[in-house]
C-alpha cells in the first residue's frame, strides 16, 4: 500500500501540471473549464492537507526521483510554504469556480481549453515555486507560472492587455535571467544549488564579492517580479486588462510568490553568512516600501479606473509585507507572512466583486457604476466588505495585518514612530479611495445609459460573498493564518545569526 | 589561461550590457526580443564557462579510458533547460508583438504608447 | 592554439552583438542573431559542452531565426526609431556591468580542477553515473534522471510556450485588409516551383529526419537527446512545409495531431512519473519500473526522453504553423 | 438566565432584531415597527435585569474568542458600562416611538432600512458599553461608526452625502490614525488591554509619553468631540431627527465620552494620571472646548445646529469633569451623562417635532409657537432649564457633583468654566423660551398647524418626565457610580 500522504509535495505540483495536457485533449470543450476547477479544488485539498501536516508538526521533504539531496531535487514544505500554498491554490480554485460565465464572454469557445490549459499551468508553475527546495528548479517553475500568466493576461478583451502583457513579459524576464545570474554566482562559488546546503556552504567562502553581487541580482530579479516599488511598472496595466478572473487569481497569488521567495532567499542564505546583510537588507527595503505605501497609494487615490485603482493598492500592499520584513524581527516576519494571507483575501475578493461589477457594467469607470449598488446590492455589499477589510476596519482580515505591523513597528523605537505615522496616512487613503468608490456606487445617481440592468449571476455573486466572508472570518478568527505566520517567521529568524 | 578565463567573464558582462542596453533602449518590440536574447545568452556563457575544467573533455564516460578529466555536467544540463526556457520566451514574445502588429498596425512601443493616449 | 581560437570566437561574437543593436534592418539583425548563435554554439564547443552546443545551434541558430524571420514577415522588416531612452538605459547597464566586473575579481581561475563548482555535487554525478545509471553521456543522466524533475518542468515551459501561442493566434486579426487570395496562394504553394530548391530539400529531408532519430536515441551514448532531436525534427517539417506549401505540410501532420503531440509528449513524461508512483517509488524514481533498478533507469530515460521530443516537435511545428499561416494584413 | 448569557444577548438582541426587522418589512409597516418596539424592549429589560447585580457589586464577564495571543474579544458589565447601557436601551424604546411619528408624519423613504441600521448601531452601542478590553471595544466603535453612516446620508441627496462624508471621514480619520495606534501603543506597553481598576499604565509609562499618549486617545475617539475633532456631529444633523436624538446626543456621542472616561478611569487609573503633569493639557482643552462651543451655539439660526453645538460643549464638560480626577468630579462625569442624555433628547424630539407639525427649522421662526404646541414647548423648556442646570431638573445634580469635584481638587480653572458655560447655556436658550411663549405670532408664515403626531408627543412626554424625575430620584445612580471611584485602590 503506497502512503500517499508521503507524496504530498509532489502531488501538490504534479497534479495541476498534468491536468494542463489532459484539459487540452478533452472534447467536448465545456470540460475543460471543469477539468480546471477539478484539478484546482484538488490541489487545493492537498494544500489543505500539507497544512494540516505542518500544523502537527510534521516536516514534509521529498526527494525527486529518490536520488539524495543535494544531488537531486528535493521538495520540501514548512509553515511559510503551506501558507503560500494555501493562498495559491485558493485563490485558483475560487477564481475558476467564479470565472466561468465571465470567461465566456472574455474568450471565444474555440480558445477555452488552451485558455484553462494555460491557467492549470500557471496554478503548477506558482506551486511548484514554494514547494521547490532547490534554487534552478525554482527558476524553471518560475517560468512556467511566467509564461503561463502573459498567456492568461493576453486573453483580455481590450487590446491593450497587449502591450501589458509584453512589458510585463520582458520585466519578468529580465527578473527571471538575474535570479539566474545570481543563482550562478553562488553556484560558481558553493557548488551547489540546493537551498540548505547553500546555507551551510556559503560559510566556508573565503571572499564574499560575488555572494554579495548575487545576492544583489537575485534580491532585484525577484523584487522585479514582486513588482516592488519602484519595479512595480508592469502590473498595473496587467492587471487592468487582464480578464476579470484572471486578475483576480494573479492578484491574489502571483507577487505573494515572488515575496515568499526574497523572503526565504534573504533569511536562509543571505542573511546568516553575509556580514551585516540584515543592515543592508532593512536600509534597502525599508524607504523602497515606505514609499510604495505613500506613492501608490496616492496614485489610487486619483484613478478613475476600478481595476487600475486597485492594481496600484496592490503596489502599496506589496510595501506593507516588505516593511514588516525589512524590520528583521519575529513581530515584523509575522507581520509580513500575515499579510501575504490576509492581503491575498481582501484583494481576491474585491477583484471577484469587480467580476460581478463587469458582469453587468461596461467599462470600469467610476462614473460608469454611479449608483450601481440600487441593482447589485449583493455584489456593492461584498465589495465593501472586502473593501473594509483592505482599509483594516476591525473584524477583517486587514486589520490583524495592520495590528501586527503596528505592534511590530512600536518594538523599533522612533524608527517605528515614522513608519507608523506612514502606515497610518496610507490606511488613510485607502479609506478615502474604498470610500470614493462605495460613495460613487452607493449615493451617485443612476445614469440610465450605463447603469447595470440588474444582479450579477448567482454562481459568481457566491463565490465572491465567500470571499468576503472569509476577510470577516479570518479577522475573528485569524488563529490558523497566525499560527503559520509565527511559526514561519521564527524558522526565517533562526537563520539570522 | 587566466586570461581567456577572465576574458570569458569580461565577454560575459559586455554581451549581458549589449542585450540589456537593447531591451531598455530600443523601441522596437522585435529588437527588444533580439536584444532579450542576447541577454540571455550572455548568462548562457557564464554557466558554461564555470563548467570548464583544465585539460577536460564533454562529460561523456567511455569504455576503456581511465583516468579521463571531465568538464562539469551540472552546469551543462542548466543551460540546456535555460536554452529552452529562452527559445519558450522568445516565441510567446514574437506572438505577442505579432498580434500588437495586428491591433495597432505598428510594432514601435513609441508609437503604441502615443495610439493608447489618444 | 585553442585559447586563441576562443579569444577570436569571443571578440567576434562582441562585434556580431554590437553590429546586431546598431543595424535598423531587422531583416540583418535577426541573420546576424543566427551567426552570434553559431558562434555561441562553437564556443560552447570549445567549453566541453557538446550537448549545450548542439542545442544552442539547433534552437538558438536554427528554430529562433525561423520563428524570427516568420514573425518579420507580419510586423516588417524596418525600425522606424532608434532609440528612446538611451540615458536611463546606459546608467541602468553601467552600474550592472560594474557590479559584475566588480564580482569576477574573486571568481576561482577559469578551468581551475580545484574550484568549489566542481568539487561538491559534480563528482558524485560522474561517479555514480555508470554504476546507477549506466549510460555514457553525463549530461543525459542527470539531465534525465537526478534532475529529472527540472527537465520536467522545462517540457512544460516549451508546452506552455506552445499553448499560449495558439491562444494568441487563436484570436481572431481585427480587421481583414490586404488581398487574402494571391497571398493564401503564394503560401498555399511554397517553392513548388523552383526547381532547385525542391530537389536539394527533397534530398535532403530524409537525411535531416534520420539525424533527428539518431540524435534522439543516441542521446545516452553522445551529445544529443530529445530536445535538439525535437527541434531537428521539426526542422525537417519546417523544411518540407517551405518547399511544399502551408496546406500540403499540414496536410502530412494536421493540426489536431500536432496538439495531441504536444500535449502527448507531456503526458508521456508525466505518465513515467505517475507509473514510478504507482509502482511504490518516489515520482520520477525509474529504478522501479524494472526488476533491476538500472534497466530501469534505462528505460525511464528512454520514455521520458521521447516525450521530450515528442512535445518540443509539436510545439515548435504548431508555432511555425501558427506564424506561418497567420496573414499579414 | 445567567449573567453572562444576558450579556450576549443584550448584543445578539438588535442584530437578531435587524433582521426581524428586514423579515417583518416584506409583511408590512405595523409589523416592522412592532419588531422594532419588541425588540428594544427586550433590550431594555435583558440590560436593566443586570441592574441588581451590579449594585451588589458583581461583575458579570464572558469571554468570546481569543483574535489574537494576549487580544480577545470579551465582555464585561461594570458601573460605566452598565449606566450607558441602561441610558441607551431605555431611550430606545422611547426614540422607536418617537420614530414612528416622526418617519411616517414626515414620509421619509427607506424606512426599513433607516429601522435596521438604528437596531446594528445600537447593537454596537451595546458591545461598547459592555467592552472588557480595548480591543472589543474599538471593534464595536468601529462598528457604529460603519452602521450610522447610512443614517446620517439617509436622504441621498448630494449635500446629505457631502456631510455624511464628512461625518465618516472625520470619525474614521480619527479612529484609525490615533486610536488604533493608541490602543496598540497600549498593548505594546501593557501586554494587556484589558480594562481594569485602578489602570494598567502606572509604572509603564511615564513623562511626555503618558500625555501623548492620553492625546491619541482623546483625539481618536473623535465621537467625543472634543474640538477641533468636533466637525462631524454638525455634519450629521443632516440626518432625520431621531437618528440625531438618540444617535447624536445620546448614543454616539455619549460612547465617545464614555471611551474617553473608560480609559482615564481604567486604563490609565485617574491617581496616576493626577500624578502625572504631561497629561493636564485634557482640562484645558475641553474648558476651551466648552467655552468656545457655547459661544458658537450661540451665533446658530438653524435650531438643529445650535444644539449640536450645545452638544459639543456639554460633551466637553463631562471630560472636563472626568478630567478634574477626583471622585466627586467622576461621579458627576458619570451623573452629567445620563442627565444631558435626557434632557439633550428631549430637545431633540421638540425640534423634529416642530419640523413635523410646520416644517420650521430656523429659531427666528418659533415665534408664539408655544400656544399651538403646549406639550412640545413644555417639554423643551424643560430640557432647556436642564441644559442650563436649574432645579428641578436633572441638569442640576450633575453640576452639583462636578462642582463639588472642582473644589474638591481647588482647581479654579474648571469653577470658571462651570459658571461661565452656565451663563452662556442661560445666553442661548432663554430666548427660544421667551419667543417661544411670550412673543406674537409672525402672521407673514404659515402657521396653520398643531402638534405633532401622537407617538412623537408621547416620546417627548416621557423624557421630559424623565428629566424631572432625574431631579429627585438619582440616589441609585450615585452608588452605583460610587463603586468606580471606590474600586480604586
Amino acid at each position: 500500500m503506497i502512503d500517499w500522504s508521503v507524496h504530498l509535495p509532489a502531488l501538490q505540483v504534479i497534479v495541476p501540471m498534468l491536468s494542463a495536457p489532459l484539459a487540452l485533449l478533452l472534447r467536448p470543450r465545456g470540460l475543460a473549464w471543469a477539468a480546471a476547477v477539478a484539478a484546482s479544488l484538488f490541489s487545493f485539498a492537498i494544500a489543505i492537507m500539507l497544512t494540516i501536516g505542518v500544523l502537527a508538526g510534521r516536516n514534509f521533504n521529498y526527494q525527486m526521483g529518490n536520488w539524495p539531496a543535494p544531488y537531486g531535487i528535493e521538495l520540501g514544505v514548512d509553515a511559510f510554504s503551506a501558507l503560500v500554498l494555501l493562498v495559491i491554490t485558493g485563490a485558483s480554485s475560487l477564481a475558476l469556480l467564479a470565472g466561468r460565465r465571465s470567461l465566456d464572454s472574455d474568450i471565444e469557445e474555440e480558445r477555452q481549453p488552451l485558455f484553462y490549459a494555460a491557467w492549470l499551468l500557471a496554478l503548477a508553475g506558482l506551486v511548484g515555486i514554494p514547494v521547490a527546495a532547490d534554487a534552478f528548479n525554482i527558476f524553471v517553475f518560475m517560468e512556467i507560472s511566467s509564461l503561463a500568466s502573459y498567456v492568461l493576461i493576453a486573453g483580455g478583451r481590450d487590446r491593450r492587455a497587449l502591450p501589458a502583457v509584453f512589458k510585463y513579459l520582458m520585466m519578468g524576464t529580465i527578473g527571471a535571467t538575474f535570479y539566474l545570474i545570481g543563482i550562478g554566482l553562488i553556484y560558481l562559488m558553493t557548488g551547489t544549488l540546493n537551498l540548505a546546503d547553500m546555507e551551510l556552504r556559503i560559510h566556508e567562502v573565503a571572499d564574499q564579492k560575488p555572494i554579495l553581487v548575487a545576492a544583489g541580482f537575485i534580491t532585484i530579479g525577484l523584487a522585479l517580479k514582486a513588482a516592488v516599488f519602484p519595479l512595480h511598472v508592469w502590473l498595473p496595466n496587467a492587471y487592468t486588462y487582464a480578464p476579470n478572473v484572471v486578475t483576480v487569481f494573479l492578484a491574489a497569488c502571483a507577487t505573494k510568490v515572488s515575496l515568499y521567495l526574497l523572503l526565504r532567499f534573504d533569511f536562509f542564505v543571505f542573511q546568516p553568512n553575509l556580514v551585516g546583510h540584515d543592515v543592508q537588507f532593512s536600509y534597502f527595503l525599508m524607504p523602497l516600501a515606505v514609499l510604495a505605501i505613500l506613492i501608490a497609494s496616492c496614485v489610487a487615490l486619483f484613478e478613475k479606473n476600478l481595476k487600475r485603482l486597485f492594481a496600484y493598492s496592490s503596489v502599496a500592499q506589496i510595501g506593507y509585507i516588505l516593511l514588516g520584513a525589512s524590520l528583521v524581527s519575529v513581530a515584523g516576519l509575522t507581520a509580513s507572512v500575515v499579510h501575504i494571507f490576509n492581503h491575498a483575501l481582501a484583494k481576491g475578493a474585491l477583484f471577484l466583486a469587480i467580476a460581478c461589477l463587469a458582469t453587468r457594467v461596461s467599462g470600469l469607470r467610476l462614473e460608469n457604476i454611479s449608483g450601481a449598488a440600487q441593482r447589485m446590492p449583493w455584489t456593492m455589499g461584498a465589495f465593501a466588505l472586502a473593501g473594509f477589510s483592505l482599509v483594516g476596519i476591525p473584524g477583517t482580515t486587514g486589520f490583524i495585518s495592520k495590528w501586527y505591523l503596528i505592534s511590530a513597528a512600536f518594538a523599533e523605537g522612533s524608527i517605528g514612530v515614522a513608519l507608523i505615522v506612514a502606515i497610518v496616512i496610507s490606511s488613510l487613503i485607502a479609506l478615502a479611495y474604498v470610500w470614493r468608490v462605495l460613495e460613487a456606487a452607493y449615493f451617485g445617481d443612476i445614469n440610465v445609459n450605463t447603469a447595470p440592468a440588474g444582479e450579477a449571476p448567482a454562481g459568481i455573486l457566491t463565490v465572491t460573498w465567500i470571499a468576503a466572508l472569509a476577510n470577516l472570518y479570518f479577522g475573528l478568527a485569524p488563529s490558523l493564518p497566525v499560527t503559520l505566520a509565527s511559526s514561519a517567521a521564527e524558522s526565517l529568524l533562526r537563520h539570522v545569526p | 589561461m587566466e586570461l581567456l578565463g577572465l576574458y570569458h567573464y569580461w565577454v560575459f558582462a559586455i554581451l549581458l550590457m549589449i542585450g540589456f542596453y537593447a531591451v531598455i533602449a530600443k523601441s522596437n518590440l522585435i529588437k527588444k526580443l533580439i536584444g532579450l536574447s542576447i541577454f540571455q545568452s550572455a548568462v548562457f556563457l557564464l554557466y558554461i564557462t564555470m563548467g570548464k575544467v583544465d585539460g577536460g573533455t564533454a562529460p561523456i564516460i567511455q569504455a576503456g579510458v581511465e583516468n579521463a578529466v571531465f568538464s562539469n555536467p551540472l552546469p551543462q544540463v542548466l543551460i540546456l533547460t535555460a536554452i529552452v526556457v529562452g527559445i519558450s520566451t522568445t516565441a510567446l514574445g514574437l506572438g505577442i508583438v505579432v498580434r500588437i502588429k495586428e491591433e495597432y498596425g505598428s510594432i514601435e512601443e513609441s508609437d503604441i504608447q502615443e495610439i493608447d493616449r489618444r | 592554439m585553442i585559447v586563441l581560437f576562443g579569444v577570436f570566437l569571443l571578440s567576434l561574437m562582441v562585434i556580431t552583438a554590437l553590429a546586431i543593436v546598431r543595424t535598423q534592418h531587422l531583416f540583418v539583425a535577426v541573420i546576424l542573431t543566427g551567426i552570434f548563435s553559431l558562434l555561441m554554439a562553437a564556443n560552447f564547443f570549445l567549453l566541453d559542452a557538446a550537448d549545450v552546443a548542439l542545442t544552442e545551434a539547433a534552437i538558438g541558430a536554427g528554430i529562433s531565426t525561423v520563428l524570427f524571420l516568420s514573425a518579420l514577415a507580419l510586423t516588417g522588416e524596418h525600425e522606424s526609431v532608434r532609440s528612446s531612452n538611451r540615458i536611463l538605459a546606459l546608467s541602468v547597464v553601467a552600474v550592472t556591468t560594474l557590479i559584475v566586473i566588480y564580482a569576477t575579481f574573486d571568481k576561482p581561475r577559469f578551468g581551475d580542477p580545484l574550484a568549489p563548482v566542481h568539487q561538491h555535487v559534480s563528482p558524485w554525478y560522474l561517479e555514480t553515473t555508470p554504476e546507477a545509471i549506466d549510460i555514457p553521456n553525463v549530461v543525459t543522466a542527470v539531465l534525465a534522471s537526478f534532475r529529472g524533475y527540472d527537465t520536467l518542468g522545462e517540457v512544460f515551459v516549451v508546452f506552455t510556450a506552445g499553448i499560449g501561442v495558439l491562444f494568441l493566434f487563436g484570436a481572431r486579426p481585427p480587421r481583414n485588409s490586404g488581398s487574402p487570395g494571391t497571398r493564401a496562394a503564394e503560401q498555399g504553394l511554397g517553392l513548388r516551383h523552383y526547381l532547385i530548391p525542391r530537389v536539394v530539400g527533397r534530398l535532403l529531408i530524409p537525411f535531416i529526419l534520420l539525424f533527428g532519430f539518431y540524435v534522439q536515441f543516441h542521446g545516452d551514448y553522445g551529445p544529443g537527446g530529445g530536445f535538439q532531436a525535437g527541434a531537428i525534427i521539426a526542422a525537417a517539417v519546417i523544411l518540407y512545409a517551405l518547399l511544399e506549401g502551408e496546406a500540403q505540410a499540414l496536410r502530412v501532420i494536421p493540426h489536431k495531431l500536432l496538439i495531441g503531440l504536444m500535449a502527448g509528449g507531456a503526458l508521456l513524461y508525466g505518465g513515467v512519473g505517475v507509473a514510478s508512483l504507482l509502482l511504490g517509488g518516489n515520482f520520477l524514481d525509474y529504478s522501479v519500473l524494472a526488476a533491476d533498478p538500472v534497466a530501469g533507469q534505462h528505460r525511464g530515460i528512454l520514455l521520458i526522453e521521447a516525450g521530450v521530443g515528442i512535445t518540443v516537435t509539436g510545439v515548435l511545428l504548431s508555432v511555425f504553423h501558427a506564424f506561418a499561416g497567420r496573414r499579414r494584413r | 438566565m445567567s449573567s453572562s448569557t444576558a450579556i450576549l444577548v443584550a448584543l445578539a438582541l438588535p442584530l437578531v432584531g435587524a433582521l426581524g426587522i428586514a423579515l417583518a418589512a416584506r409583511i408590512g409597516n405595523n409589523v416592522r415597527e412592532g419588531v422594532t418596539l419588541l425588540t428594544a424592549s427586550a433590550l431594555a429589560w435583558t440590560v436593566w435585569g443586570l441592574l441588581p447585580e451590579l449594585m451588589a457589586g458583581g461583575r458579570p464577564a464572558v469571554s468570546l474568542a481569543e483574535v489574537l495571543p494576549g487580544v480577545e474579544i470579551a465582555f464585561s458589565v461594570e458601573p460605566l458600562g452598565m449606566l450607558f447601557a441602561a441610558l441607551a436601551s431605555l431611550l430606545w424604546i422611547v426614540n422607536s416611538i418617537y420614530s414612528i411619528g416622526y418617519m411616517r408624519g414626515n414620509r421619509e423613504s427607506h424606512q426599513t432600512r433607516f429601522y435596521i441600521f438604528f437596531a446594528i448601531a445600537l447593537g454596537a452601542t451595546m458591545g461598547i458599553a459592555f467592552a472588557d478590553n480595548l480591543f472589543t471595544l474599538f471593534l464595536f466603535y468601529e462598528l457604529l461608526t460603519l452602521s450610522t453612516y447610512p443614517l446620517v446620508a439617509h436622504k441621498g441627496d448630494a449635500k446629505t452625502v457631502q456631510s455624511a462624508r464628512t461625518y465618516l471621514g472625520i470619525l474614521l480619520t480619527t479612529s484609525i490614525g490615533l486610536l488604533l495606534p493608541a490602543i496598540i501603543w497600549t498593548y505594546f506597553v501593557a501586554g494587556t488591554g484589558t480594562f481594569t481598576a485602578g489602570g494598567i499604565l502606572a509604572g509603564k509609562l511615564e513623562g511626555p509619553a503618558v500625555g501623548l499618549l492620553l492625546g491619541l486617545f482623546v483625539f481618536g475617539i473623535g465621537k467625543a468631540a472634543v474640538m477641533p475633532v468636533h466637525r462631524w456631529l454638525p455634519a450629521a444633523m443632516v440626518a432625520p431627527t431621531p437618528v440625531s436624538a438618540l444617535l447624536h446626543a445620546v448614543a454616539v456621542v455619549k460612547a465617545g465620552v464614555f471611551t474617553v472616561t473608560k480609559v482615564i478611569v481604567y486604563i490609565f487609573g485617574i491617581d496616576f494620571l493626577f500624578a502625572e503633569p504631561s497629561g493636564g493639557w485634557l482640562l484645558y482643552v475641553t474648558a476651551f472646548t466648552v467655552i468656545a462651543a457655547s459661544v458658537v451655539a450661540l451665533r446658530q439660526s438653524n435650531l438643529k445646529r445650535m444644539l449640536a453645538y450645545s452638544t459639543i460643549g456639554q460633551l466637553s464638560f463631562v471630560l472636563m469633569a472626568a478630567a478634574i480626577l477626583k471622585p466627586l468630579a467622576e461621579i458627576g462625569a458619570a451623573v452629567h451623562m445620563v442627565a444631558h442624555a435626557f434632557g439633550k433628547i428631549t430637545l431633540f424630539f421638540a425640534a423634529g417635532a416642530i419640523y413635523t407639525a410646520s416644517k420650521k427649522t430656523e429659531i427666528f421662526q418659533l415665534r408664539g409657537i408655544g400656544h399651538r404646541m403646549p406639550w412640545t414647548m413644555t417639554a423643551f423648556t424643560i430640557g432647556a432649564l436642564s441644559m442650563i442646570g436649574v432645579p428641578p431638573t436633572g441638569g442640576f445634580v450633575s453640576k452639583w457633583y462636578i462642582l463639588a469635584g472642582a473644589f474638591q481638587a481647588e482647581n479654579y480653572i474648571a469653577i470658571a468654566t462651570i459658571v461661565l458655560s452656565t451663563a452662556l447655556n442661560a445666553a442661548y436658550f432663554l430666548p427660544i423660551i421667551y419667543l417661544a411663549w411670550f412673543a406674537p405670532e409672525d402672521k407673514t408664515l404659515q402657521n396653520e398647524h398643531g402638534e405633532a403626531p401622537f407617538a412623537a408627543v408621547l416620546a417627548l412626554t416621557i423624557t421630559a418626565a424623565l428629566t424631572l424625575a432625574f431631579f429627585f430620584f438619582n440616589g441609585p445612580l450615585v452608588l452605583l457610580e460610587a463603586q468606580i471611584v471606590q474600586a480604586t485602590p
